[in-house]
């Protein structure tokens, strides 16, 4: 087996180093009762040629590969990503080093990390961002935590009904068994929260808003800050595409107290949602309570500049059961992809591609309109937006998809009410071709 | 050299990004939601190719040579599996339209069955992103248990010699962390568990092998203990690598454990992530589980939410997809032969360098281990050395350090995990020159303190970046 | 554009500093009548998606992709390549470097070529390689040249009928300017070449051999070195296929005086022919005749090993007119690959793997034969082989083809005379149903 | 740190290689064709995989810095350009199939077309696999015209500015070279070509720009004296890089040239090679080229081998596709635009330098260069500093030395070529460490002559390489 390199002599050799005849003995003090029976009920070793051919063999089922163009996002969007960002990220020095404890041998991954935290904060117009934790979803639950630890005896937090619905049942899945109340706030009909019935300053810890929202609306968070601040909570802002970041005002300027959200549409590949990267930032203020890794900058013997994971006090193997999260990693080679990405477009970058994003979707939503299509909510959007289709619209969606074009993603598996309702995502890698091609079949 | 950071770099108006055309009219945006552009460097393509370049020659990696970090299984990652996860079909899967992509939840359904296979467990969930959102995972599900059962129990034993998350993860969901000494052996008394356990305990949080590296041989007895109680057993299985296809942990009385594909199958540890930490239960714990569950229908593969006691969501979609993609290739290419000789090999490599290590450092329990062995700087008091010194003069001679200063039951703790993929020759230069090193202690203490002195900085100041925290440019 | 990193005003900076006011000024010297008029005749610039797109769009063209299996040689091999090789020998510093002209700077390259040299001569069974030239025909043509330099005043070579036709094209175009004489040599009935009627000693510089031959037939050179050194010429032998020498006697062992040939084999994709790999190897004596860069072991002003460019003194830029050849590159890359690849399979991996070759090739011998094929020439082959197919493969040949089966290479496009002739190979990248499923339909 | 020959490592029985299955019964060989196993050694996929990450450690390339070896136009490499070679359709053409494979004859063809009209040229191979082979086709050609003239000509005019394998490649094809001084100017003055061309020689070689970067200014002049006596002009467009959209070479009167994709199209050098050479040719020489050509069909592309004139076949296939293909991708990224702004940049570049180090170095012609510019040591002599010692200075600060000794009509020449793909801070940096260097020259010279000493090795003894050759371990 070629990733095991011992030979027979070698192992005879070490055995009677250790004083065994057999690799078996090694294992002598295991309690009967505990052993393994029989062999491991797995298929039988591949050779590297048969294990491609396998993947191969999945090959036809995995369509998307060849789709001319997905028109879907909700949390997973397909950007363009340079071959430098494979092919840096992929250096195998970044990919095969562990976390960073011996900061000496680390300090590529560290400087890299430290840049990643800079640009997000920088992105999302923060004072610190961490190094990265799971993906959006638990970054959003984790948020929610850090407020409550902040707010101390609060045990209350709203969350806004247009997070992204898997968002909201991670938030749940976390913050249930500590007791905490989650309170969902309402659409007006814009598509925005309705923030006109907090619950009681003494009680609400947190408000957790997304935008663009799951409908792809862009919230007010200018109005929404001190509405949430005057209610004695904290503002939560999530995001699913921080590309909307390139064009529009951050949730730092807006006010926002807390910022978190899904980094995946920075390089890193859809891979059916995973490996993603939960994007996190906060105040200077809150540092100590934010949850995760972070890295810092420091001087060695020499007073030279370098790099090391710090502020660890707040970790688990110092404060065990009293430390900020159970997190002890990050999604570390995601957040260097994300830097190499950010770092490859550049501030003037990252606002050009954004606004295409923009003109794109609303190219496409102007020509569903005139085919017919209904505004499913009025405010304005990014790079995503729902509607209702016409009636015959599935039938459509089904003959797109036959020539490589998905049209949108039903929204009725989220909602039975949402019956017709369909999630437009409208990225750089749509041509308009494309989309006067879709728009030409929803008009036949 | 010297590589400057990303934003003393560059040019406004440099891009190392094709802009794609405008095809479509440019779109008004109310002025009210319009931001400034962010404020990020801009950089050619040449700027960004050398920036990362030259940062990736100052990391070692496995690629590199020896890490032989304790309880962190730094084993060699196989190139094929970055191919794998690379396909076409893998990396575009869209997680809201599964129905595009039916290979990926064959693959994933599979890889449940292997895990399950593996660890003699009944059912699997895959969600968990890093091994410490597997043990969240796991004690969610003890919660909800005990909500279901009626009884909410508010104590949770976890040994000293538990892996570091332990007691965090337990607090998140409720628990109180009891906390259980090992015994002068290494291992845990069954005596101290039933002094401890009652019906208002959840159970216990057990690794097994622990973090000292040795089977905690009386845990049939333990596990009869908590289940006697009505309490539940949870197993870190962080050091599953000793005893693939040796240990059942189900005959072992285990109920719920979570595996680290990133250590035991061979996924790149990426500088700190992405992992997975996949759950494994038994049949009662099953209905406990995150959804969507994926199941097996007579057309294929298909999602299940309709699970009323299950605990929900722990990630936005499936768990990192793109790290259990390369540990499914992983398990695929070694199969069951190979999986369990690279644990019996893992073994011998690590009782190997105990054995030629034993009279260079002191042992911190002389009784039969696994897959790591621990030491201390005992010895090198007498000469002002520590565990620290020699760890950083290591790095000298090209090599990762140990885990060091862990478990925290040790003093001076050095924590050596070669992992099966060293070779005997390797294994040798490594312990001569960790002989060399304890010698230089004797005689040349100083030079161990001031190492080391061949990297790109020297030790850095750790005391400064925690008290004035710098943590953007 | 992306790959030009000058800002607007920096050009204006740069120009002012040189006393410019305009790009076109830095050209101001050059005359008029030597002038590009307008712009140059190509297609506007893509964007890299453009450019991917343009490649996908290529690709249904490029069907060889998809097919199940090849069963085709004759000079370009399909081998299975491990992922190791491509990601090793794609680390950027190695395929970024120019020429080892600073050894200090360019030790990896230097050790690896040195290496390569190393196994090179150890496979071939020779005293000396150097470090590769451009594939195995011009390896031939400078081998022959070579042999005519050593062979001072004599002007003639003998050149086996069953080495590749492409190859002895080249040697053709090499050698004529120099008013050298080519003799080709005829086959006997086994494939075998017939070296009975030999020129005379006093004109008769070389005779070439290629073993395993175009044929498939392996020559006999245990009984050839004698009989063309006793005709006073030296033993050139060339391959184009170096696994051969996995299983068979080295040519060195048998007496060859020059050995050269294609290295494509060794973990290089075909490519359509290119880029590929001239091993050359020689017995130390001829060393200072040999063409081609090559790798020296020395040592450094502390007395380190270290590795340099030796023996320049045979190049072009001292010696320039009297250099023994034009060569002053070599396919470093390809040389680099090819010794990952023999590093990874080993003496006793390559034995293996060209056994199993060796093997494969005589079931689908054995399989055709028992379908109606005959043998086109008796002698040995390693794994290919040639035969005349019963009438109607023609179309059988189509039928598999649309099965993803390559079935043989037809050979009356070498030669008319050679009529339902086909060239089968068969390498470890087919399995036994592919080559059984050939011989049904064969049957049928 | 250091790392083993290979065959210093490994043992008997290892294997990094995933064997295939034997699936068909083994057969028998004949003892007389049995050789031994190649005595290769046994390795290990870890094995191999360390020991080329650290030997790539141990290289400089493009990728890592500044690289401004002069006439080797080290330019950036696009990463995108690997990864169209490496499209399975293409890495998986075999030559003997081209039915098979009509994508990629499309793509050669439309390479002819471009590089033809980039030199203003009408025809075009790219078989040529480096510049040399490219050369030696174009003298083959000339060989093979004036055979078809009827009378063979013997001599060639070769300045000294010309490219060092000029000479070889002419001799090969039975041309005398003869050489032909350039003037006080640094080009050649059309007297001294008419004064050796007549009817007994075949043409002229000349590199233009010249290897001192300079544009020979009168080959129109030149060009014409070679064709009123009947010869050929062969021009060698190793720096085309300098004059791309501002150069027509056919109106030059160049009758053939050869490119160097990887210089001027920016394949990757590979420590070496491959690189490509294709050969561009006026009409009358078109009968001439090497076979097969590809031509267009009414149904697509074809091969044409029924070409009585030619010379014949110069590669065993179609030269080196793969980097052929690169320089397809490269030629389409840029268009026709920004080629030509890339050799305005590549001139900015050079000039600038030039001007910034003018009084810190002798420069060696001071007229308008181009692309490149050359300087001596003449006023290091003083310091008992020579160019080599500047150069292995520069090492130390982390640049590769510029080309050093070459041309030959310059002693101690220092060479170069920063290409267009530097950014200006990058070139400042290097202009600043240059300086710096100058001034070590005069006070601490012992410095410069003990450099370099930041890399794995220090200067090699060359002469003992030479003298006792050790060629394989």
């Amino acid at each position: 087996m070629r990733y095991l390199p011992h030979t027979p002599d070698e192992i005879e050799q070490m055995l009677a180093a250790v004083g065994k005849r057999q690799l078996d003995e090694l294992f002598a003090h295991i309690p009967e009762d505990c052993r393994y029976r029989g062999d491991i009920d797995l298929p039988d070793q591949l050779s590297e040629w048969d294990l491609l051919r396998r993947f191969q063999d999945l090959g036809p089922q995995l369509s998307l590969a060849s789709a001319r163009a997905v028109l879907v996002g909700g949390g997973s969007y397909y950007h363009f990503v340079p071959e430098i960002v494979r092919s840096l990220a992929g250096r195998s020095e970044f990919v095969t080093a562990y976390t960073p404890y011996q900061p000496e041998m680390a300090q590529g991954t560290l400087q890299a990390i430290f840049e990643y935290q800079t640009l997000t904060a920088r992105l999302l117009g923060m004072e610190v961002a961490n190094a990265s934790i799971y993906d959006g979803a638990s970054a959003l639950a984790e948020a929610l935590l850090m407020a409550l630890r902040l707010a101390r005896k609060k045990r209350t937090v709203a969350v806004s009904a247009a997070i992204h619905p898997h968002y909201r049942q991670v938030v749940r899945t976390y913050l249930e068994p500590g007791g905490f109340r989650i309170i969902e706030l309402p659409l007006d009909e814009t598509g925005r929260t309705d923030l006109t019935s907090l619950p009681p300053p003494d009680e609400l810890a947190a408000v957790a808003l997304q935008s663009p929202n799951f409908f792809g609306v862009i919230e007010d968070m200018v109005d929404a800050a001190p509405t949430v601040h005057d209610a004695g909570a904290l503002l939560v802002t999530c995001f699913t595409e921080p590309f909307a970041y390139g064009l529009l005002r951050s949730p730092g300027s807006c006010g926002a107290d807390i910022v978190c959200g899904e980094g995946q549409s920075f390089g890193i590949a859809p891979s059916l949602g995973g490996a993603g990267l939960g994007m996190f930032a906060c105040r200077m203020e809150h540092v100590r309570n934010m949850p995760g890794r972070v890295v810092g900058e420091t001087v060695d013997l020499d007073g030279k500049r370098g790099f090391v994971l710090t502020l660890s006090t707040r970790e688990q193997h110092i404060r065990r059961e009293k430390a900020t999260s159970n997190i002890c990693s990050n999604q570390g080679l995601c957040a260097l992809t994300a830097a190499v990405y950010m770092a490859s477009l550049g501030g003037t970058g990252l606002r050009r591609l954004a606004k295409l994003n923009y003109d794109k979707a609303a190219y496409l939503k102007n020509g569903l309109l005139a085919s017919g299509a209904r505004l499913l909510y009025r405010g304005p959007t990014f790079n995503e937006f729902a509607v209702r289709m016409p009636a015959g619209f599935k039938e459509q969606r089904r003959r797109l998809m036959e020539r490589g074009i998905v049209a949108g993603l039903p929204l009725d598996g989220f909602d039975p009410a949402l019956q017709d309702a369909y999630l437009f995502c409208v990225t750089e890698t749509v041509s308009r071709s494309i989309i006067d091609e879709l728009c030409k079949e929803v008009q036949s | 050299l010297e590589e400057a950071l990303l934003w003393e770099k560059g040019k406004k108006g440099r891009s190392a990004f094709s802009m794609p055309q405008q095809d479509v009219p440019e779109a008004d945006l109310d002025a009210s939601l319009l931001g400034a552009a962010p404020d990020f460097p801009d950089l050619g393509e040449v700027d960004v190719v050398r920036h990362y370049t030259r940062l990736s020659q100052w990391n070692f990696g496995i690629d590199t040579g020896l890490y032989p970090l304790g309880s962190c299984t730094m084993k060699y990652n196989p190139k094929i599996n970055e191919r794998l996860a690379a396909t076409p079909g893998i990396a575009s899967a869209h997680p809201l339209l599964p129905e595009l992509s039916p290979g990926m939840l064959r693959i994933l359904f599979e890889l449940q069955q292997f895990l399950a296979a593996i660890t003699g467990m009944d059912a699997v969930s895959l969600q968990p992103a890093a091994g410490a959102q597997g043990e969240l995972t796991a004690m969610l599900m003890f919660a909800a248990y005990f909500r279901e059962q009626g009884g909410q129990r508010r104590r949770i034993l976890i040994p000293d010699t538990a892996h570091g998350t332990n007691p965090a993860s337990a607090a998140l969901c409720g628990f109180k962390p009891v906390p259980l000494r090992s015994g002068p052996d290494g291992i845990l008394d069954p005596a101290t568990v039933a002094a401890e356990m009652d019906e208002q305990t959840a159970g216990i949080m057990l690794t097994n092998p622990n973090t000292l590296g040795l089977f905690e041989e009386n845990i049939r007895a333990i596990t009869d203990i908590v289940h006697g109680a009505g309490g539940l057993v949870y197993g870190d299985g962080a050091n599953l690598n000793a005893v693939m296809g040796i240990v059942d942990f189900k005959r072992c009385g285990v109920d719920a454990m979570h595996l680290n594909l990133h250590k035991t199958f061979s996924t790149p540890h990426g500088g700190g992530g992405p992992g997975a930490g996949p759950v494994c239960v038994v049949k009662r714990l099953e209905p406990f589980l995150p959804v969507p569950r994926i199941v097996k229908t007579a057309q294929g593969y298909d999602l299940h939410s309709d699970a009323p006691a299950s605990i929900g969501r722990m990630h936005a979609f499936f768990g990192n997809v793109s790290v259990l993609v390369r540990a499914y290739g992983y398990i695929l290419s070694m199969g069951p032969q190979f999986l369990k000789k690279a644990s019996q090999l893992a073994v011998l490599n690590a009782v190997y360098v105990r054995e030629q290590l034993r009279d260079t450092l002191e042992l911190a329990y002389d009784r039969p281990s696994l897959h790591e062995s621990v030491f201390s700087d005992k010895r090198q008091h007498a000469f002002k050395v520590s565990t620290l010194d020699m760890a950083k003069r290591l790095i000298d001679h090209g090599y990762h350090p140990p885990t060091v200063y862990f478990p925290l039951v040790v003093p001076g703790a050095i924590m050596i995990e070669p992992t099966e993929t060293e070779c005997k020759e390797d294994l040798d230069r490594f312990i001569a020159v960790f002989k060399e090193i304890a010698r230089e202690a004797e005689t040349d203490g100083e030079r161990l303190r001031q190492a080391p002195t061949r990297t790109k900085v020297r030790r850095l100041d750790e005391t400064r970046a925690a008290r004035t925290p710098c943590l953007i440019g």
